[in-house]
């Protein structure tokens, strides 16, 4: 049997050895592109420090923004989604039984009236 | 430490005994009457508890280590699956003992009403006995720790 | 009389590791070590035995054991016209969940020999991972439902004390609790739908219930209360919420072999809609019903996981949300049951099943690999362990890639069956679980960038790389992720398409049993 | 009618138990809650086994002229409900046990005070 078989979506397939090849290309697109770059670029001098709006960047731990941290202005623009998710994850064991029996009653009304 | 009164502790310990028989009665018994393996190891671990609130956990814990009675339940479970892998030669759980007249209960009970004959059924006897065993060990020592587990400093049991 | 190992094999895949389990406290008076080794050999024996009895199911179709009768396959004595005995029934659908089951059991014996060493009561442990090896696989052997309910709360029971193993941490033991309290509750709602369909029609055997199966009123609250039960034990949202405390808080050995236990409620799941009640029409309902919980549950879940504070609840959420990827899947199946796209996305479902588990897995294993390092699992005070812990930075970059449905790792390969066919049911399916897939590759991403990258932290300066057993334990799932990634289409044919046919067909399934002796 | 009054018993202990799961706070409350819809359960399947005139399959103790098998009930119900007694005393037994290492850690045994495990 060959392994190399593609799959078969119903209207397309997948091999992933098409796309590695496809990739690797890609890869040495890139490469080629990046020879015509700046030549004026310099390791070393100032041009490869951060940039931190004018300031001196001294202390690199309290730089690096934590993970709680990365996505706060995603997690601020939907405050009123998360308020309503954190307040029904109360962690009561009380309130897991009671979405458990939310459900089958929903079960209950949709199969016994439609089915 | 330990305050029950001296009737309770000689009660106790004078039931001991009866309700340990009447525990082994029903595991022996167990494929003739209802009850088995299961039933009477819960009436004799029922009478060690008896034991555990009459005299206090902690003697009872200084009597018998918890680690022996794991050990005691591993065995019992070891002695069902044992049992149960005899017959592998037909099939899994297959009965070998049964129906072979002079094997270890292996009499043919009459069909219909009869008095009862102890020495039949082939591996269940011996099945029984294994979880009577894994049961027993498992309750006693269930009563045991959450005794232990329990305890106020200083109070009794 | 020969003795045919592969004739008796349903019956040793649960013998074994039982012997094995109640063996460990035995031997594990000799040395620690050695209690070790034969917890992985036990195993190791399990899965040749489980990968030769796969052989044979592939060639001979569906294996039938019966217990205790003179012959294995004696389903029926003369006189009784319904089978009596437990029947263990093994077609392509279980022997894929016992192959997955047996995978992660053996590498979480092998990640817990290095992961655990101050830690004492460790021979129960071992004996607790192997029921819980057991529970699993005698859910996804037995073809007798009563037997079903017992295997379930065996491995409810031991995955609870297999959860509150860290004793000395509360969160620990109150994850227990909640988990005990809502499985046990679940299981006794199972016990209450199994009277009903007993009541009914006299017989325990899925298939005889399958064969006279008759979709009167009671069968309905049966099929109500078996779902909702199972779905839950399976995690489905709205009723995920001990989800992810069981798995952030049990230790990540145990935890991945939790995830394959929720993978066995949610064979449970599939094998009552297309197994028991396959021949009742009118399941499109029951189809759209999952596919609208599993679109909650993706939503909630990888919404959730962004926000979490912790490690494992992070991943743990993300598992959440993988769950939802199958529901929809077999959702997708059911709903459009005479079209052709179904078969596709029964297919994705039961591949994503596979593929969750070990990217899970992975993602779990390398979670504890730095709760190990470091002991620490909030986000807040992991940074920069890129520099001290090379391999495991590699094995979260494969798992992290996986998980998200990045080409060419096999997450992906599954995901895109589920994309194409649930875009002809319904567009609006695909692309909210397209989307929520990027959410979840962003929220990986940020755990990697605040994980591994990132300067030296000065409360980490002292952290060193895992031992060797965690290593290869994380190496295995590693590898079987990227070569299952490279030749999808090997994996699909040998193992997806026998499983997805035998789901698809309950009469034979019904006919093993109930077809002659 | 009378036939249906064990089953009218099994619908109130399942009430009565999920009322206590749902709405008491003691963490024991809740566990007795869990034993009460044990016992409604296995009330069910008992009375699911019981048939007019049929004896049990003892034939240590079974009256004189009882025609076998015809006479007697295939105790399949009664095993079930057996079983499922055993697990249930395993369960008990572990949720007390969890229930008492709480205590030690939260000093407390109010449910809406065990939840550092939110959100």
């Amino acid at each position: 049997m060959n392994p190399f078989t593609p799959i078969t979506t119903g209207s397309g397939f997948w091999n992933p050895l098409i796309w590695i090849i496809a990739f690797i290309t890609a890869l040495l697109l890139v490469y080629a592109i990046r020879l015509f770059g700046n030549k004026q670029y310099k390791k070393g001098s100032s041009q490869t420090k951060p940039f931190l709006s004018g300031n001196v960047a001294e202390n690199n731990e309290q730089l690096h923004v934590k993970g709680v941290n990365v996505y706060w202005g995603f997690t601020e623009a939907f405050k009123g989604y998360y308020d309503k998710m954190k307040r029904i994850h109360t962690g009561d064991t009380r309130d897991y039984v009671l979405w458990f029996l939310i459900v089958m009653i929903g079960l209950f009304f949709i199969v016994l009236g439609v089915l | 430490m330990n305050d029950t009164s001296k009737i309770i502790k000689t009660i106790s310990a004078i039931m001991f005994p009866f309700v340990t028989i009447y525990g082994l009665y029903v595991i022996m018994h167990g494929h003739l009457t209802p009850g088995g393996g299961f039933q009477g190891g819960a009436i004799v671990a029922s009478g060690c508890a008896l034991l555990v609130v009459a005299f206090g956990s902690e003697a009872i814990a200084k009597k018998v280590k918890e680690s022996d009675l794991s050990i005691l339940e591993s065995v019992g479970a070891l002695g069902f699956i044992s049992l149960a892998f005899i017959g592998i030669a037909t099939t899994f759980f297959y009965n070998v003992l049964a129906g072979r007249s002079g094997s270890l209960f292996g009499k043919i009970p009459p069909f219909g009403s009869n008095p009862g004959y102890l020495n039949s059924g082939g591996l269940l006897p011996l099945m029984n006995f294994a979880v009577g065993t894994k049961v027993i060990a498992g309750l006693f020592a269930i009563v045991l720790i959450l005794a232990i587990a329990t305890r106020k400093k200083g109070g009794r049991t | 009389m020969s003795f045919d190992v592969i004739s008796h094999s349903p019956a040793l895949l649960i013998a074994i590791p039982l012997f094995g389990a109640f063996f460990t406290p035995v031997i594990s008076r000799l040395h620690a070590k050695v209690r070790d080794g034969f917890v992985i050999v036990v195993i190791a024996l399990t899965e040749i035995l489980a990968i030769f009895l796969a052989q044979d199911i592939y060639t001979n179709g569906i294996r039938k054991y019966v217990f205790g009768a003179s012959l294995p396959s004696l389903t029926r004595p003369d006189t009784i016209s319904i089978p009596v005995r437990i029947i263990f029934e093994v077609d392509g659908m279980s022997i894929f969940m016992v192959l997955i089951s047996l995978t992660i059991a053996l590498v979480a014996a092998i990640y817990s020999t290095s992961f655990f060493k101050k830690e004492d009561g460790l021979d129960r442990y071992y004996t607790l991972l192997l029921l819980l090896t057991v529970g699993m696989l005698g859910m996804e052997l037995t073809g007798d439902l009563f037997n079903f309910f017992v295997f379930l709360e065996i491995t409810s029971i031991s995955s609870t004390a297999l959860i509150a193993f860290w004793i000395d941490r509360g969160e620990s033991l109150e994850a227990a609790l909640k988990y005990i309290i809502i499985s046990s509750l679940g299981a006794l709602f199972v016990l209450m739908a199994i009277g009903f369909l007993y009541g009914q029609y006299d017989a325990l055997n899925i298939a005889a219930l399958a064969n006279s199966i008759q979709f009167t009123f009671i069968d309905k609250i049966a099929l109500v209360l078996l779902l909702a039960a199972l779905a839950m034990k399976a995690g489905i949202a709205p009723m995920h919420m001990w989800l992810p405390d069981a798995y952030g808080e049990a230790p990540p050995s145990v935890t991945i072999a939790i995830v394959a236990a929720t993978q066995a409620s949610l064979y449970a799941v599939l094998r009552i809609c297309f197994t028991l009640y396959g021949s009742v029409i009118g399941m499109s309902t029951i189809g759209w019903l999952l596919i609208g919980l599993g679109l909650l549950t993706i939503f909630v879940g990888v919404t959730m996981a962004l926000i979490q504070k912790s490690l494992t609840r992070t991943i743990a959420y993300a598992a959440v949300g993988e769950i939802g990827y199958m529901i929809i899947g077999v959702g997708t199946a059911l709903a459009a049951s005479t079209e052709t796209f179904a078969s596709v996305a029964l297919k994705g479902g039961i591949f994503h099943i596979f593929n969750d588990v070990l990217d899970i897995g992975l993602l779990f294993l390398v979670a504890g690999a730095v709760i190990y390092a470091t002991n620490e699992r909030s986000l807040e005070n992991l940074g920069g362990l890129a520099r001290r812990m090379k391999y495991t930075t590699i094995f979260f970059l494969i798992g992290l890639l996986a998980v998200a449905g990045m080409p060419p790792m096999n997450g992906f390969a599954s995901k895109i069956l589920i994309y194409e066919s649930t875009y002809q049911l319904n567009p609006i399916i695909s692309i909210i679980a397209i989307l929520s897939s990027i959410l979840l590759l962003a929220i990986f991403v940020k755990i990697f960038y605040s994980l591994f990258l990132g300067p030296e932290l000065p409360n980490l300066k002292d952290v060193k790389e895992v031992p060797t057993g965690m290593l290869i334990a994380m190496s295995i799932l590693a590898i079987v992720i990227i070569i299952i990634g490279l030749f999808p289409g090997y994996f699909m044919q040998n193992l997806v398409e026998p499983a997805a046919t035998a789901l698809s067909n309950p009469s034979n399934y019904i006919n093993a049993i109930l077809g002659g002796a | 009618m009378i036939y249906n009054i064990p089953y009218i018993a099994v619908m109130l202990l399942i009430l009565v138990g999920l009322y206590a799961v749902i709405a008491k706070r003691n963490i024991i409350k809740i566990i007795m809650g869990i034993s009460i819809i044990e016992s409604g359960v296995n009330l069910f399947l008992v009375a699911l086994g019981y048939r007019e005139g049929g004896l049990a399959p003892i034939f240590t103790n079974l009256p004189e002229k009882t025609q076998i098998p015809g006479q007697l009930v295939l105790p399949v119900p009664q095993a079930l409900t057996l079983t499922s007694i055993v697990i249930g005393v395993a369960v008990l037994a572990l949720m007390l046990a969890l229930a008492v290492q709480i205590y030690k850690h939260y000093k407390t045994l109010d449910v809406r005070s065990v939840r550092r495990l939110k959100e």
